[in-house]
């Protein structure tokens, strides 16, 4: 059944509380450290308790991009999981691990390997919730894979007493299924080509949290909102060992406060929410960016409008961080698609918040965020660059100008403390030296020097991948997306394979937009032979297209459910 | 004047407003601590009171409505050899701004907090604040205030506040006595000071009938229940003077992160190691 | 139960959450008020609690994080006829919903106010908020919290709140005298449930060691100065019950506009030519 | 010097502090009474006492749609304002009203008429702030008017013994110039085709609030802020009178939350605000649109970023408001630019906001906001609507559901209290009952209902003006523009006369965009016929035409300095 380069789909479902996403990292981990690519991924209610969720898991030998629809292996916790994924599951083929108690009538079309999961949990006085380890062994069987790795990662991960605790219950429905489901076993490759201990395995939100890191992040307050809270939590674990700081204050209005502050008294400094918390710090994100101080801003994106869907996936906040703020500034806002360009992203908009002295608000979303991929380590594209900043002495002839009009818009920037200047900051329009100014040639001047800066950034992006182009080179059509639907696209278009000649563009730099850029790829076809793809119900990028290249793309697959499309949908939709 | 502290931008406070008192004060106060300029940062809000950092020559951050704290709490954490100071209004800090003072309170940030509380919103031209009497006529309450006003004394004190103190702008002596106390203290100095404004609330009158210093009496500003007490004082007789003082342990002090040296002077060696093994 | 208060929707909280307590004692207390459903509100934040809203067969809003009061407060305005009952977060309410806490109090609107105060933010998973005991590790605080603590109680104490009390979510008969006094109260009445988190924070044999209840004492709720001693006392004995109370005038009651009716039930008929006089 | 349908031009320049607004008031309504057309402007910075302001005021015997850059007659309130304004006095023509003291060497090319103000100051016992009331008795007889009329007005706006006093003063003034400068004196015709006491003088702000009160209004709660502030002190005058309630709250964010309260509970509610406010009330704009709330916001804009410049003018705001808060929902933004056009738009407005149960922002600007028209009595153009609204009792078959789909998308909207249901709003994505949801069709469903009002709305749209076309019917330029520019490019057209055919396209609703009108107007010209002129840098509504009709306006003049055009600086720009 399972052979090279082809997918493998394995899900725990279970309800909230059972562990679910813990055992599923356990065992993303596992299949990483034997050499296999891994994408893992959920969906979960807002709830604490109850309600069901799942955590899935695709592996190959080459890596993965996305979630598959169809279901190779399912670990259903309880009765109901398997009827509620039936549609997911493929008869004869698929297997299902489930309790003997919670089999039934509508799965005997499918290879059940049941285990008396709670007999094992009273024998072992092990807790309920602890049943998922016994799947986790019985599905290491199934597949022939080495339990010694599943031991190790069970013992990185938890103390010495609870990792001993899992792998006694893991052996135990290990040796169930190899003892009773001899004829069912089935081997999954290991893969020899990466040495299995560089490989991470790694969220959206870490991968932020690590470019942030690298880029030498100092002080992070944050206020919790999923799906971003887990930036947070990381960074809190984080803080002794990296010396950050990191707060959370009462609101996300002190939050984005907090980090102006910090960032004005010359420290790099973060916040991260999600599109509710993000409304409350628009009114600061002008505030940065009239005063000229240089702020990271993560938006993780979940459906709207309002409270709407917390814990699922969404494309609907583009426009919103795009022109959110009362007045014109330039700024940046950058999508980042898979955890290479999160990190990637992350450590460089700090460079460019710092350079040019203005918001960069990096937006993702849900399915990205909390979605898991084994990963190469990340390595710093380049060196930390600060721009203008002074931050011991200033030299200067003339007395220290916060806001001197230079040719390039972009003023020495000297911090709070340093000697012979004085800084000064302002929110209201002002003269070079920070004192409020409402004389007309100066005001032009002000707001002119603060444009210059997309000039100057006109020029920094031709360092970066703003768009990102995948495929034929000579494609018949072309699909536009953005952010996390990277995933499903490219493995879309690889299960479609090569000759059918699509390509793929994925929009990375949305503000500035890299009109020229994606002007020049979408030429290589005729306007019908675009299609756009996003997750949410007015095509939000499509508006950008229409805006600047004048460009409305007719074919498009818009999906505002809260799930992110499947490849097959996509594959439907090009075929359709 | 001439004194270092001092910008040479011209005034635009309507003459006779209580703002000057609380100006001069401070660049007293600076000067009897003998402060470097470039070591203080005040950070001001939005309202008359906000003006101030044009005239005072030390770094200023002149903020948006309300957020005097939360940036002076992220100034202070990242570079903790600074002064910081923060100024607002009443309305900036009682009426949009409430919701962080009882944080920056318990948090006991060494920060000093100075309310240019003259009960009025002044610069959006004489509106209701969280301090205005009741019953009083303002643009926005033209048949009078129907709500009680708050006392902000008493909201410092419950919220952990380590000084609480109040000034009166027609007592400058006292208010400069205020000031280099408050920013002595080690952790986070409220001071709420009577600012009358001759335009559109001058309580010049009747507040120099009332107040007296508490430093002129036996009080004792080291108990907490006395401190209650003496705050829920607002009749014939106002008092004004330091209420609370205690040593707490302020935020900064907590932080292991600030042991060495403030974030700011930390260098960027990143090991990025030890984020991965968590991550494998 | 089969109370006509409650709705037939699955209820999606914890086993044990001690939200359980606080719903029933409300669905008790209705009873005990014989209130129609339709003349009540509730207002609910975000956040385990608001889910109380969903169970509740009355009318219900589900506001944003933190503004339940502003909420209820336009409610209660316009329909002063209607019972309105706010239910809120520790998060909510103390932390991004502070700012709105002294001023629904001093305004005293007639509104219930009800906290749910697990100690933690439990719909997010685990974070600090404003009441988690200082050096308590949570998801946002893995080394331990260093912040004060709020007392939420002082805090609506000294804003003017009219009614002030505690509950305890493992004493139901209490708290749903609590209910009943608070919504009988006419004004702004505050209630904080000492409310255990069995996932998050699990404070059941904590409190139930330690709280007594004040109406078991010779406690005399009509004394300011008292309240504020009881409200101090946090630790071996933790005092529940009614704080204090008073009779104020609500704020609604100062409205000349409601003296006829409601708002709500005030045709529309409009002589602009009172206003054009103005004009010219 | 002055005949019919020409301009006159006044202007009272002086400190703040002078009492200019409100002689300028007085001065604007005198000649209102006297049956004259009237457009009145002003220029301030935001500090309470000294720094120079301006009131002026254009007078006509056809309408006044904007000031302009000359000024025929100055009152000088001290010696700095001549030099001030010196580039819009006209050697010869222009008269200066000024005190003995404050004359200078630079101003003997212009007519001056010099009065000892501060003696009869002293002479009356008067404080300083009055000798504008001198002043201003100097100008009507200076321009022959009837004196009578300035008394009726002090009369009207004063108590008896401030208005005779300021009456004895300005007669004091009149007196001198009749005696002293009988040479120089001027007459402005009187109009007769007006019944004098049929007129009112009202500012964009002020037409806003009747327009609010016409439609219902009963619950008014906003913190101040401006330029939307004087909404705030109307409405807060006249509550008595009319019975609403209003409330100055803690915040921004309180104010809308109180008046999403007051509106779910059956009452029509706004706030104001500008955009630093209005960036407060972005979180609670979704939580409306979701909730299925009406409300109407006002949005006065003021130059951004963050606080700007809090008294000057800007449409810097259009793709805030467009797109402000998370997700995605149908808003309604609409764009008056004068006073009648406020009013109207105000009334409409809560009519589309309770019949689609959706948040209407209007979207005004300082120049509109406080500038000040004589207009006619304001008429409600159709009666109050309220759509699917129960007040009473529920009579449905079925349990209440407030969110129920129906065909169009509306649902009943029963108020808490009515007999019979039980209504449950909620910010969350919910099902009809409105409990919150996850099940992706019915999800979809919800979404969809929303979007399905603004299919009712293009057909609703046709009952109002949601473009303006003024100007030659086969024109050779047209000139796009929104909001109060209104005013100046009117003029600028008059100015021109008919043989230059230029036609002005006005858009007035901004969302949902009027997309087929403006382009069958545009389509009358060749592209670069087409000209826009905005108060902004980046030329907002030409990039809402770039979206919608793909079309990048090249001809722009774009004012950012805070001030508003003037009609000879768009003559300039139309005939550069
Ligand atoms: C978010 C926001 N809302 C409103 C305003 C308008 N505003 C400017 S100053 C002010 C009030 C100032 O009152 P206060 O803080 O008491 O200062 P004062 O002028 O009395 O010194 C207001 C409401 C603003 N700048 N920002
Ligand atoms: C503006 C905003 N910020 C953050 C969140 C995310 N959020 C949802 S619930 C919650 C905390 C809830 O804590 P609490 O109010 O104590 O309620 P509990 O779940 O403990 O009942 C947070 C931060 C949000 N919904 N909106
Ligand atoms: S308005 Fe009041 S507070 Fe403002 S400067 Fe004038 S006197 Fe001072
Ligand atoms: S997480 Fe805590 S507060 Fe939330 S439902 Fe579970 S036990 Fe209750
Ligand atoms: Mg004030
Ligand atoms: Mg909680």
């Amino acid at each position: 059944m399972i052979v090279k380069n082809r997918r493998v789909t394995f899900l725990i479902g279970g309800e909230a509380g059972d562990g679910i996403f813990a055992s599923g990292n356990i065992l993303s981990k596992t299949f990483m450290h034997g050499g296999l690519h891994v994408f893992s991924t959920n969906e979960y209610i807002s709830i604490i308790r109850g309600g069901h969720q799942w955590y899935s898991i695709t592996v190959s030998e080459s890596p993965v991009f996305s979630n598959r629809y169809k279901i190779d292996f399912l670990i259903a916790l309880n009765r109901e999981v398997p009827i509620i994924h039936i549609d997911r599951l493929e008869k004869k083929t698929s297997f299902i691990i489930i309790d003997e108690r919670d089999k039934s009538e509508r799965i005997v079309d499918f290879n059940i390997i049941s285990l008396p999961m709670y007999d094992i949990l009273k024998k072992r006085n092990a807790k309920k919730v602890m049943r998922n380890s016994i799947a986790l062994g019985a599905l290491v069987g199934l597949v022939k894979y080495d339990i010694s790795i599943l031991e190790r990662v069970y013992m990185n991960t938890y103390s010495e007493d609870i990792a001993e605790k899992n792998i006694s219950l893991a052996k135990m429905g290990y040796n169930y299924v190899l003892e009773k489901y001899p004829h069912y076993l089935k081997k999954i490759f290991f893969s020899s080509n990466i040495s299995r201990s560089q490989r991470i395995f790694c969220t959206g939100n870490e991968a932020i949290a690590i470019g942030a890191i690298a880029s030498g992040l100092k002080f992070y307050a944050a206020y919790p909102m999923t799906p971003a809270s887990s930036i947070l939590h990381f960074l809190a674990l984080l803080q002794k060992d990296l010396n950050i700081v990191v707060i959370q204050p009462e609101s996300e209005l002190a939050a984005i406060n907090m980090i102006i502050g910090a960032a004005f008294a010359g420290v790099r400094s973060m916040t991260a929410t999600s599109g509710g918390g993000f409304s409350l710090m628009t009114e600061a994100l002008g505030f940065a960016a009239m005063a000229e101080i240089p702020v990271v801003i993560v938006v993780v994106q979940r459906p709207g409008p309002s409270t709407g869907m917390p814990t699922y996936t969404s494309q609907g906040d583009l426009r919103f961080v795009l022109h959110a703020s009362q007045g014109e500034f330039p700024r940046i806002v950058l999508a980042p698609g898979d955890p290479y360009e999160a990190f990637e992203i992350a450590y460089y908009s700090f460079n460019l918040a710092w350079k040019y002295q203005l918001p960069v608000i990096i937006l993702s979303d849900k399915f990205l965020a909390e979605s898991g991929w084994s990963c190469d380590k990340f390595i710093p594209p380049f060196p930390i660059e600060e721009g203008k900043i002074i931050r011991d002495v200033y030299n200067g002839r003339e007395k220290y100008k916060r806001y001197k009009i230079t040719e390039d818009g972009v003023s020495p920037f000297a911090i709070p403390g340093v000697q012979n200047a004085i800084v000064k900051a302002n929110s209201n329009e002002h003269d070079e030296e920070g004192s409020p100014t409402y004389d007309p040639a100066l005001v032009n001047s002000m707001v002119d020097k603060r444009f210059k800066k997309q000039e100057l950034l006109k020029r920094e992006m031709l360092r970066y991948k703003t768009i990102k182009y995948y495929g034929d080179e000579y494609p018949e059509k072309i699909i536009v997306s953005w952010g996390s639907l990277k995933g499903p696209i490219l493995e879309a278009i690889n299960i479609l394979g090569k000759n059918k000649k699509i390509g793929f563009l994925q929009v990375i730099w949305m503000e500035p937009f890299p009109r020229d850029l994606v002007k020049n790829i979408l030429s290589k076809v005729g306007e019908n032979d675009i299609m756009i793809i996003e997750n949410n119900r007015t095509g939000l990028l499509n508006s950008l297209l229409n805006e600047y290249l004048h460009l409305d793309v007719k074919k498009k697959f818009l999906k505002y459910d809260g799930r992110p499309p499947y490849p097959y949908e996509i594959i439907k939709f090009l075929e359709g | 004047m001439g004194s270092i502290y001092l910008t040479n931008k011209k005034n635009v406070w309507c003459p006779g407003c209580g703002n000057f008192a609380i100006l001069n004060a401070l660049i007293k106060a600076l000067e009897r601590l003998n402060l470097k300029p470039e070591s203080v940062v005040l950070v001001s809000g939005i309202g008359c009171h906000g003006r101030i950092n044009q005239y005072v020559n030390v770094n200023s951050i002149h903020v948006i409505h309300g957020r005097v704290l939360p940036v002076a709490t992220g100034i202070k954490i990242s570079n903790n050899r600074l002064t910081v100071i923060g100024h607002a209004g009443d309305g900036d800090a009682y009426a949009i701004g409430l919701g962080h003072l009882p944080h920056a309170a318990r948090r006991n940030v060494d920060l000093t907090y100075i309310i240019h509380n003259n009960m009025i919103f002044g610069l959006t031209t004489g509106q209701v604040t969280p301090t205005t009497p009741k019953g009083m006529r303002t643009r926005s309450t033209p048949y009078g205030n129907i709500e009680n006003p708050l006392n902000p004394l008493l909201l410092a004190l419950v919220s952990g506040a380590t000084f609480v103190a109040r000034g009166f702008a027609g007592d400058i002596k006292h208010l400069i006595y205020l000031f280099e106390e408050g920013i002595k203290h080690k952790g986070f100095a409220f001071i709420d000071v009577l600012q009358p404004c001759v335009t559109f609330y001058n309580t010049y009158s009747y507040f120099r009938e009332r107040v007296y210093r508490l430093e002129e009496t036996d009080y004792d500003y080291t108990s907490f229940k006395k401190a209650i007490a003496k705050a829920t004082e607002w009749g014939e007789r106002i008092p004004i003077g330091i209420f609370y003082k205690i040593r707490r342990e302020t935020f900064e002090e907590q932080l292991f992160q600030l042991k060495d040296k403030p974030l700011v002077q930390q260098e960027i060696r990143i090991n990025l190691e030890k984020v991965y093994k968590i991550l494998s």
